[in-house]
């Protein structure tokens, strides 16, 4: 077929884009070659639109090893060992089919962990689900849930944590990004530069069949009523060929035949050869025919473009195509020696002995298009005046139910009792709590890891909410007495054409810059997705943020069940009564307009830093940070999951209950400590200058407010965990 | 009345299942197979005494909730 | 003592058992599905995940495989076989233990700690242990027990029940049957009680930190009774 | 030539999958249905032009390896 600027657009290619890529190439491209530059160069795999943002994120740190640019992110643990993680999007095929979107979802952020060399640890999911009365959200969520639970716990991998949450803005458009844990010796860490002249290029994996051609197109184009007809791209994944592709990979790792590996996930065999060349500057030859396919009569095209699963390319020594290939033979996978490196720094493509496309790989990747799209700023909205006496009149234990029933706060073990938790002997925490904590496997040593969002505050307030977001995975980390060490982020937003979504882009960013400067947490993968919308309806801005923390002596670890009846309860941090953008303003008085809570930088570390502090003085018997819905729904957590009560008693506040209770004040915790610990607990928390308010005592069966109102524990407990079962009979 | 309905992947489609029964298959010599396909297979009985409506009550439920069209295709037959 | 593992293609906790049986003291072997041989052993164990991805029925293809010979040949001459899991699913499809083990009556996976009733301890497996009832934990989406009534009835005159779902007290009711099993069967003897199935696993309760410390005394009784 | 293999639960087998569907199908509105049962599919292509001896080998495979007898029963139809 010959190319012409409308094919070009029909791509996904801007006219300019196409232009530019004939001038780059000085010639018209062929239509193999026009695949390429169109996988390569969307919004997936080139960040066109958010690379000059990105910059600015904070990537370095003393526990870094590898930053953003590698499959994932690597922080160094101690002792020769070291963590790999990254997240990533899998929105739009998941809501095309949200069993095997999700589940591919997972697969490919797998492979990304274990291409460099880590074994997969701990696995992670954030999911954003419409409005529950809306008509796809059950089945979306039933179907997501599925596959998440599918790949992972036939995979032998623990899903540890997670996030998930409803809002109308997800109707059209619904958010799974997964995020895994892997566990690497610092030594025996794989990358994907290749090096070296003629050097073997090897296919290992599946088989390539028509999968998802496009797909990493799809995921940079927004849903329009046409749906329907991208249907077929949407992969099918294969968890059992991935768990024997992990095995397989890893054995041959354990040698020292590999110069380079990278898997195949967006644009596949196009963007993993590509990626191989540009960062060793080298060129790639790869012959097609030898590229092991699924269907018959594939065309270059389909082969290069093709996103099966499950694949992975290496860049071998010379002379261990034989010891490698038996290894994958045990493991009964394809193997295929499909091409070598060149010095020619093009990519070559031969089919049928002729050449069917040969593009200089700079083209490609250095010289590929970078937009400084405009973008709005955004205004701190007004704070509400809400009516003081309005609020005095509402009725505590009414206010309390219907928060803790409430879609977003409800329990959600439905979902992860699906998921197998507890595979590989070292889960310690595991989902329900602050954050998910497995042990390094033989060690003293455990990870914690957390993966958060406030989509309501980032669309308040775009700065705030980015900062936001990573303060609370901060204190997920410390709740569970972790010390936070850096953090992977998925971007999911609208379209970065219009400047109202790219500002809440580029101000959530610099709001996670800022956050992750201050705290010397930094970022050390990610992914962006944007395109985020159906029709005109974009998405409320959706960073989620995944947090990892080391816990040194995992016997240290805290969890947020109350442990014991006599001890103390106290809250860290100073609570306003900020109520604009709380879910009780939103659920109770339909409010939803006002700032976000406002985000103090110093507050936020010297709290977490105290808290952590105290734990390693064994002061503290349960922590948990307070986040949505307040006081109250935090300490109703711990009643629920410790089987305790509290005698609670209000400081003397000019607030009003209501106010204290529900504000979502940032930067605190509720901890718990014992009688005889109090009076040293306090002595530091002063000496930091940490604000903190007794609130209660712990007793045996109920919740008793300043001596009136009273509600059993089994009472709350089925507020909170009776909303998502019904809801998914 | 009884009808039935088979539900297969779309010819492109991976079927994982399909290709570790058809190795295993090989596995216990039977090695004169060249491809496996899986699918589903439903059994409904119907408060339905004509087929041609019995069939198209099916063919809804097919398209509503048994087979997903994005990668399935599907086939009704009638049973009794 | 000796024990080995059987690694079939998406076996998952084989490590974990392995890890397990050592720290009790067996000296453990991790065996490959495609081998023809066992080596020596006391003890065989069919762990658990998802062989062959758990397409077809669980555990189908893994009973064919080439060492499955060797394993039934162990069984039938008297030797120990424990199943876990996918491995109970294996023993069933090889045919080792009487039944099936269907989809989950709500098909759903379920990861969760359970209470089980053991009460035939006329076996080596749970020989001298001195409590009934224990907290184990479960992780199956597969694990729905099934047999005809006939079959049933031979199960029980051959007392081959080897451990029931049940609540904190051992009491046998539907609330606390997880998967819809007949009679609550979690698991399941041959007729000679040398071959066990169930779908606990015993391997990921094996200290403090975990979700329980049950697993712990099944193992150290186990290799007391084996000894 | 391609061979198709039915396998059904036997008749007093609990089917939990279509019990669930059979609900899921109330839930919707269908509500003419007095029973759903799942079963699997499989299309298989077999090296061998004689229908006779392709069947039989598709019976051989049903009762070695697709089918468990104990739960299930299968039924063979040739398909081109
Ligand atoms: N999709 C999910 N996957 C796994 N775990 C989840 C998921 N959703 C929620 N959870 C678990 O439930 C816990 C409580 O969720 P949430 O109510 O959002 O807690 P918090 O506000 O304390 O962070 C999470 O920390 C997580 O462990
Ligand atoms: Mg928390």
């Amino acid at each position: 077929m010959l190319v012409n600027e409308k094919i070009a657009i029909e791509h996904g290619l801007k006219s300019d884009e196409y232009k530019k890529i004939c001038k780059l190439l000085k010639r018209i491209p062929n239509f193999t070659e026009l695949g390429i530059f169109s996988a390569m160069w969307n919004e997936h795999c080139s960040y066109k639109s958010s690379r000059i943002h990105l910059k600015k994120l904070p990537t370095k740190g003393k526990n870094v090893i590898q930053g953003p640019g590698e499959n994932a992110g690597i922080i160094d643990v101690d002792d020769g060992d070291a963590i790999v993680f990254k997240i990533e999007s899998h929105n739009h095929p998941s809501f095309i089919e949200p069993y095997q979107g999700a589940a591919t979802g997972v697969g490919g952020i797998m492979r990304d962990v274990f291409t460099m060399g880590a074994r997969p640890i701990a696995n992670l999911n954030s999911i954003h689900f419409g409005s529950p009365q809306h008509k796809k959200t059950k089945n979306l969520l039933r179907g997501v849930v599925h596959g998440i639970g599918g790949y992972g716990n036939c995979m032998g991998v623990p899903t540890v944590g997670g996030q998930t949450s409803f809002d109308s803005s997800y109707n059209g458009n619904i958010l799974v990004n997964a995020m895994t844990l892997g566990l690497v010796k610092k030594n025996k860490i794989f990358y994907s530069k290749a090096a070296g002249l003629n050097k073997p290029v090897i296919y290992v994996g599946s088989k390539t069949g028509r999968d998802g051609i496009h797909g990493a197109s799809m995921a940079s184009a927004s849903f329009d009523d046409k749906i329907e007809e991208k249907k077929p791209t949407v992969q099918v994944g294969d968890p059992f060929t991935e768990k024997l592709l992990l095995e397989a990979c890893l054995e041959l790792m354990a040698g020292d035949s590999i110069i380079a590996i990278q898997d195949m996930g967006a644009a596949g065999l196009t963007s993993s050869s590509i990626e191989m060349a540009s960062k060793g500057n080298l060129g790639i030859e790869i012959d097609l025919n030898k590229v092991p396919c699924r269907e018959t009569k594939m065309t270059p095209y389909e082969i290069m473009l093709s996103e099966s699963q499950e694949r992975m390319l290496i860049v071998l020594e010379n002379g261990k195509e034989e010891l490698a290939k038996k290894i994958f033979d045990k493991w009964n996978l394809d193997f295929a020696v499909i091409g070598k490196t060149t010095n020619t720094k093009n990519i070559e493509l031969f089919f049928d002995k002729k050449q069917v496309a040969k593009i200089p790989v700079n083209t490609l990747v250095e010289n590929s298009p970078m937009y400084d799209r405009k973008w709005k700023k955004s205004k701190l909205p007004k704070k509400i005046k809400f009516e003081k006496s309005k609020l005095k009149n509402l009725k505590i234990l009414q206010v309390l139910k219907k928060v803790l029933s409430s879609p977003n706060i409800c329990n959600k073990e439905w979902i992860w009792r699906q998921y197998d938790h507890t595979v590989m002997g070292d889960t310690i925490q595991k989902p329900g709590g602050d954050s998910g904590v497995v042990r390094i496997h033989g060690t003293d040593k455990a990870v914690a890891a957390t993966v958060d969002s406030s989509a309501t505050y980032c669309w308040a307030h775009p700065l705030t909410g980015g900062k936001q977001v990573v303060c609370e995975t901060w204190r997920n980390l410390i709740s569970v007495g972790a010390k936070p060490i850096a953090i992977t982020n998925c971007l999911n937003f609208g379209s970065p054409e219009k400047e109202e979504n790219m500002g809440e882009f580029v101000e959530c960013v610099q709001g996670i810059g800022e956050a992750c400067k201050y705290l010397e947490y930094p970022v050390v993968s990610g992914n962006v997705s944007f395109y985020n919308q159906t029709k005109e309806i974009g998405i409320k801005p959706t960073p989620a943020i995944g947090g990892v923390g080391l816990i040194k002596n995992y016997k240290k670890m805290i969890t947020m069940n109350f442990k014991e009846a006599g001890n103390q309860v106290l809250v860290i941090g100073k609570t306003e009564g900020h109520i604009d953008q709380s879910l009780f303003a939103r659920l109770v008085l339909d409010e939803k307009n006002g700032p976000p809570p406002e985000v103090n930088l110093f507050n936020e570390k010297n709290n977490g830093e105290t808290l952590l502090n105290l734990i390693e003085k064994n002061y503290i018997k349960s922590a948990h940070d307070v986040s949505l819905g307040g006081i109250i729904t935090a300490i109703s957590k711990m009643c629920i999951k410790g089987n305790k009560g509290i005698e609670l008693t209000i400081p003397k506040f000019l607030i009003n209950e209501i106010e204290y209770f529900f504000a979502e004040d940032q930067g605190r915790y509720l901890i718990e400590v014992s009688k005889e610990d109090l009076k040293n607990v306090i002595k530091i928390l002063d000496k930091n200058s940490v604000h903190y308010d007794l609130i209660g005592k712990i007793i045996d069966n109920d919740m008793i407010i300043n001596q009136k109102t009273k509600v059993t524990i089994d009472e709350l407990k089925s507020y909170n965990t009776n909303w998502l079962k019904e809801y998914m009979v | 009345m009884k009808i039935s309905a088979i539900i297969t992947l779309k010819k492109d489609v991976l079927d994982p299942q399909g290709k570790v029964i058809h190795q295993a298959l090989d596995g216990m010599g039977f090695n004169s197979v060249n491809e496996v396909r899986q699918g589903k297979y439903f059994e409904i009985e119907v408060k339905e005494d004509d087929p041609k409506k019995a069939k198209s009550l099916v063919d809804e439920m097919c398209k509503k909730l048994l087979a997903n069209l994005v990668i399935e295709n599907y086939k009704i037959i009638e049973t009794q | 003592m000796k024990s080995s593992v059987i690694t079939f293609p998406g076996s998952n906790c084989d490590r974990d058992m392995d890890v397990a049986l050592k720290k009790f003291g067996f000296k453990n072997k991790m065996v490959w599905h495609d081998d023809q041989e066992l080596p020596k052993s006391d003890l065989i164990v069919l762990p658990g995940g998802f062989s062959y991805g758990d397409y077809l029925r669980c555990g189908s293809m893994a009973s064919k495989s080439k060492i499955m010979k060797s394993v039934i040949n162990f069984a039938k001459s008297g030797g120990l076989v424990m199943g876990i899991c996918n491995g109970f699913q294996i023993l069933v499809e090889a045919g080792l233990v009487p039944g099936v083990l269907l989809r989950n009556k709500y098909l759903e996976f379920i990861c969760k700690n359970v209470f089980v009733k053991i009460e035939n301890k006329e076996n080596s497996y749970f020989k001298n242990l001195d409590k009934n009832v224990f907290e184990f934990h479960i992780a199956h989406n597969e694990g729905n027990y099934f047999c005809t009534n006939e079959q049933l009835k031979e199960i029980e005159d051959n007392n081959q029940i080897a451990i029931y779902y049940c609540d904190h007290d051992g009491n046998l009711d539907n609330e606390n049957n997880p998967n819809g099993s007949i009679r609550n069967i979690a698991g399941i003897f041959n007729k000679e009680k040398n071959v066990l199935g169930m779908m606990p696993h015993p391997e990921r309760m094996i200290d403090q930190s975990l979700s329980g410390e049950d697993g712990a005394i099944f193992f150290k009784n186990l290799i007391n009774n084996i000894k």
